[in-house]
């Protein structure tokens, strides 16, 4: 195999930058890892070729530190950098730093990360492209009347949104013609404060549609295609945790079109690379071009599982200029992906943050069980980013039998220390309305919001696996601690289960 | 047949353990439960006909149970009858620490409320993200020391007690 | 899901048995295991829901005893037994017994199994049936001259073989006229002795071939059809350790043929279940009807990864009378999938057989890597049965990508207190003749042969680790045993790596 | 720095050890190696540029270590400068046994050879597998007490030896 890049630095942490380099050692590519204070004794630095140590724990001194990863991809020689997701990831100024180091950035050029990262801007450019948008203000204005009319056209609830948004900020809904002006004022405050851009505009407020989204993949000759679909619609607090493909809303025509008006919005934007266009798709069967991700997406591996493409290794041969690979023209969905987002959470307590060391760590296995993970027995999980510590996926030749895989994985999977809300994603998943495929965005609110699972049940059976464990006098201790460096003592004293009174006794 | 107590949420719970083959037979009450030791770390258990799978590791004086998907915390009892808790003093039981530097989104209870062992106090926000703090202690509130807005750090007490007797 | 049996029981051990109630699992049916004195603490018995002590280590006593297993299944109130491969499952008086017990026998009729397991007698079928065979004999003959002119016809060299045969016994190639007499004695003699059946025939002896086998699928309803081909020339004293498909060999066209010619001869034979027919395919391009395997074989998974389907969940479904599940109408092959059988032998020493226990145990993750595996940390690997422990399977979208991943999962495979041939695969993989796809039956004899690792190599890197893992008075202890019953104490005592003085010293 | 002795084949290797911030630097003869502990059993060193895992664990005073796919054997040496090897007594080294039950295949050495530790000296066959046997001690052979086809247990020794000073 010819060496694609000389080395590749990852600028990320967790499963995302383990994913990665474990693309890297594919292609016999060395990687470089970089890595907070927090990170010292992580997954991704210690399976790194090589590490970086670029700052204190707070992502902007270490992982969104421009200069700083720079500097580590000059210092270790790397001649491309791949960013994952989050972070740097839809940085323009980051991609085009790279650019004027001569360093290949492992995603779409600076201009278009700009083009897509602005919600009126681009909602512009796919207007003219002729990408459905959701009814609503084609830019933005500063006229009052020209909301008012825009709304009117159609029809309430319609939403004000920032053109910089993201994150629920500046975002308002608005349910009749009174509450208009005050929305529209909150919502360009609130922008002001959070993006510096005060700049609004309105569209039609979907209720509760289906999320649905395309994965593309573009080459620099001229090629973009699009890997099929997948279903994101269940959702917490606005946050993906279960995903899957194919969604069962669509039929072959619509899947078609929608793929073609991906393709476009894509080409529109002068794409390159991997990317994700997001559509909502509302219950009469239309669907209206969202916004573009310029990045791997959290939810890739359901792709890769259905399509038996591999999304990272195509995103590093395409930075280094070769074509899309022969399988990306001939491209098919089987089977049913469903992947489950496994979160340093309390899904038995409305998804509060859980933190703590991870005691005992065991990840399920099996035909079409994958797991992406970024921590193992011993790490620390803390607070001080995303929450997700692994991606479950499960893979069957029907979605029924993805469903069933997927909740035995789960009850396989044993992350002992940290909450998580595995029992809660085994609920939805067993919900008859998950099975008959009535997933929309309200899924949790309208199916789970009532659900309240009886701690006590568990009151006798957990007690005796207690005292199972302790019988003889010995303990099933915690594993060595691998991460999280710093702040609990991460060279704790370790042990094992001994059992040997059992027997010997 | 050996017999311990254990906590489970604000009880204390008795088991008694005996070896049956290379199985453990575990009475709770009224319950028996046949465990199959089947590696580390991990029971197995008959539920319905089908086999259930258990994770378990003691942590830092607290037992982490894995069943049915669900993560329980079981833990010894201290000496004055109450769990260990992590990081806690036993003679600090009586005040409500932020177990990391942030600031109060929400404090729970007020001065003169009853307070039960493990009982949410207040919220604090760290990293973006929020926090629940618990009482490691019955008893009645003293004093709350901070409110919503304001940084805390893991020295000063948010919340203080007058334990139970 | 409709539960398609009230309860299977496996009827065999290790890897297969646990592949089969991952299977049951993801159909929601319980599984029960059977086990002998040996296997009292094997991975496949535990993770049963029910377990059947059915007698002592040797295989007569316990896993070959038709009775044993029939009782065990009335016992526990099974409707279906699943044979896995090896053991009792070509065994057609089993297959008989559980018809007479109204028991269902995953697996195909007595009667198929019975014709294909005598090689004259479905050498007869298959020349009827128009499948191309090895040029010689149609059926036995006991006249000598009958296998002189045969041998003169098809021309030398020929094999002699027995119509029971199996293993090699009653096999005899002959070079010339002159020694064929002889031979053809010795062969009887030998098939008598081994099958009590002096049944033997001859026919050309194919120098170097490649093995290629396709996978049948056949329900009850007439449905029949083949999973594409699984290339199997990488053995070492005729048993594969490395199989993959696609075949490198095979173009549109002969794919084709050969899978029409395999379909036709499960026709021919009234096939039900899953089966797979094997070739040889010879240097100038021709193939010949080696025999049918009337089972799941080994290396299914690979077939599993690039066609997307589940052979056991389907063998499953079509012993209970369901017709062929509809993705099976429409199959194709996509990626390239790689398997390495992980034998307990010293690949270093003439694949010498290892036993131990195994005192730590890592497999390898990532995307499109699977394990099957009948072993973990403790189990004691001993000479009871087949050296098999585990199987590495890796897919990838080239074959290029999957050589690559599966050498990086050979690396991270971390099986530490039994040897494996871990690195000879290694080598084979990274071998420019492999790379080219030059797979014959003689790859390892050709291609390895002057092979000689100098362990000496790694004396200090050795030494160093082990010093560096003892380092701080602390030993990098074995991990509990979990299996290998009676014979070493399974319930020794357990520690862990305690690295506490490094820090706090 | 911590010094000490291991058997690697036939041959006492020494190793020095020393703490490098949270590596290991150690020592062996001319050579350097450094590593990073990742977790239980793992350690990580650099080749060529590239991160290769190395697996280890101690089991019955052997070192299993996993180096590129291969499974190598130290030991620490005994009171008399041998391996102890699994099972043996130390005082029974001059005696070889078969692990199991089994039918003898062949016999590798004759009564006068020199032997050298961990030389192959018998196979025996037991349930179709072929295992060797292997010396736990350099010697010359006294006495073959077997042929091939005989049957032999595990409390007769195949082949004795008389050990070298």
């Amino acid at each position: 195999m010819n060496k694609l890049f000389k080395k590749i630095l990852v600028a990320n942490r967790s499963e995302i930058a383990i994913r990665v380099m474990n693309a890297c050692r594919t292609l016999g590519i060395p990687a470089v890892a970089v890595y907070s204070d927090a990170d010292a004794k992580s997954k991704h630095r210690l399976q790194a070729d090589e590490s970086i140590h670029i700052g204190a724990s707070p992502p902007r001194e270490s992982y969104l530190d421009i200069e700083k990863i720079i500097a580590a991809a000059k210092q270790t020689g790397c001649d491309a950098i791949h960013p994952g997701y989050g972070f740097l990831a839809e940085n323009p100024t980051f991609a085009g730093r790279c650019a004027e180091e001569k360093i290949a950035f492992i995603g779409p050029s600076p201009d278009a990360i700009a083009l897509l990262g602005n919600k009126v801007a681009s909602r512009t450019k796919m207007a003219d492209a002729g990408v459905p948008l959701i009814p609503g203000m084609k830019g933005t204005e500063t006229d009052l009347d020209v909301y008012r009319e825009a709304a009117e056209t159609a029809g309430y609830p319609v939403m004000i949104k920032a053109a910089a948004g993201g994150g629920g900020k500046g975002m308002r809904v608005v349910h009749d013609a009174e509450g208009l002006a005050d929305a529209v004022d909150a919502a360009r405050r609130e922008a002001k404060n959070a993006f510096d851009d005060d700049t609004v505009y309105l569209e039609k407020y979907i209720i509760n549609p289906r999320h649905i989204e395309f994965q593309i993949m573009a080459d620099h000759h001229g090629n973009t295609v699009h890997v099929f679909e997948r279903e994101c619609s269940i959702q917490r607090r606005h946050q993906k945790i279960i995903e899957e493909t194919p969604s069962m809303a669509l039929d072959y025509d619509t899947r078609a079109r929608m793929g073609a008006d991906a393709v476009r919005v894509a080409q529109a934007a002068g794409y390159t690379n991997a990317g994700t266009v997001e559509f909502l798709y509302d219950k009469s069967g239309h669907y209206y071009f969202l916004e573009m991700n310029t990045r791997i997406q959290v939810e890739h591996p359901v792709t890769e599982m259905v399509t038996g493409v591999d999304l990272v290794i195509e995103q590093i041969r395409v930075a280094a200029g070769l074509p899309l690979s022969d399988h990306f023209r001939n491209l098919s969905q089987r089977g049913h992906a469903i992947e489950c987002r496994i979160y340093a959470e309390d899904g038995e307590d409305n998804f509060m943050p859980s933190t703590g060391r991870i005691a005992c760590y065991r990840e399920p296995t099996g035909p079409g069980i994958r797991v992406d993970s970024g921590v193992t027995a011993g790490t620390e999980v803390t607070i001080d980013y995303d929450p997700i510590m692994a991606k479950l996926i499960a893979h069957a030749p029907t979605r029924e039998l993805a469903i069933s895989k997927m909740i035995d994985a789960l009850h396989n999977y044993k992350i002992l220390g940290v909450k998580t809300s595995k029992k809660f994603m085994v609920d939805v998943l067993s919900h008859p309305e998950f099975a008959a495929g009535r997933t929309y965005t309200d899924f949790i609110e309208k199916n789970m919001a009532d659900r309240k699972l009886d701690m006590e049940q568990f009151r006798e059976l957990a007690v005796a696996v207690a005292a199972a464990s302790s019988f003889g006098g010995r303990r099933p201790q915690a594993a060595a601690a691998d991460s999280g460096a710093g702040r609990v003592s991460i060279w704790r004293s370790v042990g094992s289960w001994q059992v040997g009174d059992l027997i010997h006794e | 047949m050996s017999a311990s107590d254990f906590v489970f949420g604000e009880d204390i719970v008795s088991a008694a353990c005996e070896k049956v083959g290379d199985r453990l037979l575990v009475k709770v009450g009224e319950k028996e439960y046949l465990f199959q030791p089947i590696g580390e770390n991990l029971f197995s258990t008959n539920v319905n006909g089908a086999a259930c799978i258990i994770g378990v590791v003691e942590d830092g004086g607290t037992y982490f149970v894995d069943i049915d998907s669900v993560l329980l915390e079981v833990t010894e009892p201290s000496e004055d009858g109450f769990a260990g808790g992590a990081g806690g003093l036993a003679g600090e039981k009586d005040k409500v620490f932020a177990p990391m530097p942030g600031k109060i989104v929400k404090v729970l209870v007020g001065v003169g409320d009853e307070v039960a062992l493990r009982q949410s106090m207040a919220i604090v926000e760290a990293m973006k993200m929020e926090n629940v703090i618990v009482s490691r202690a019955a008893g009645r509130v003293k004093a709350v020391n901070f409110a919503p807005g304001d940084q805390v750090d893991t020295e000063s007490p948010i919340i203080e007690l007058e334990l139970d007797e």
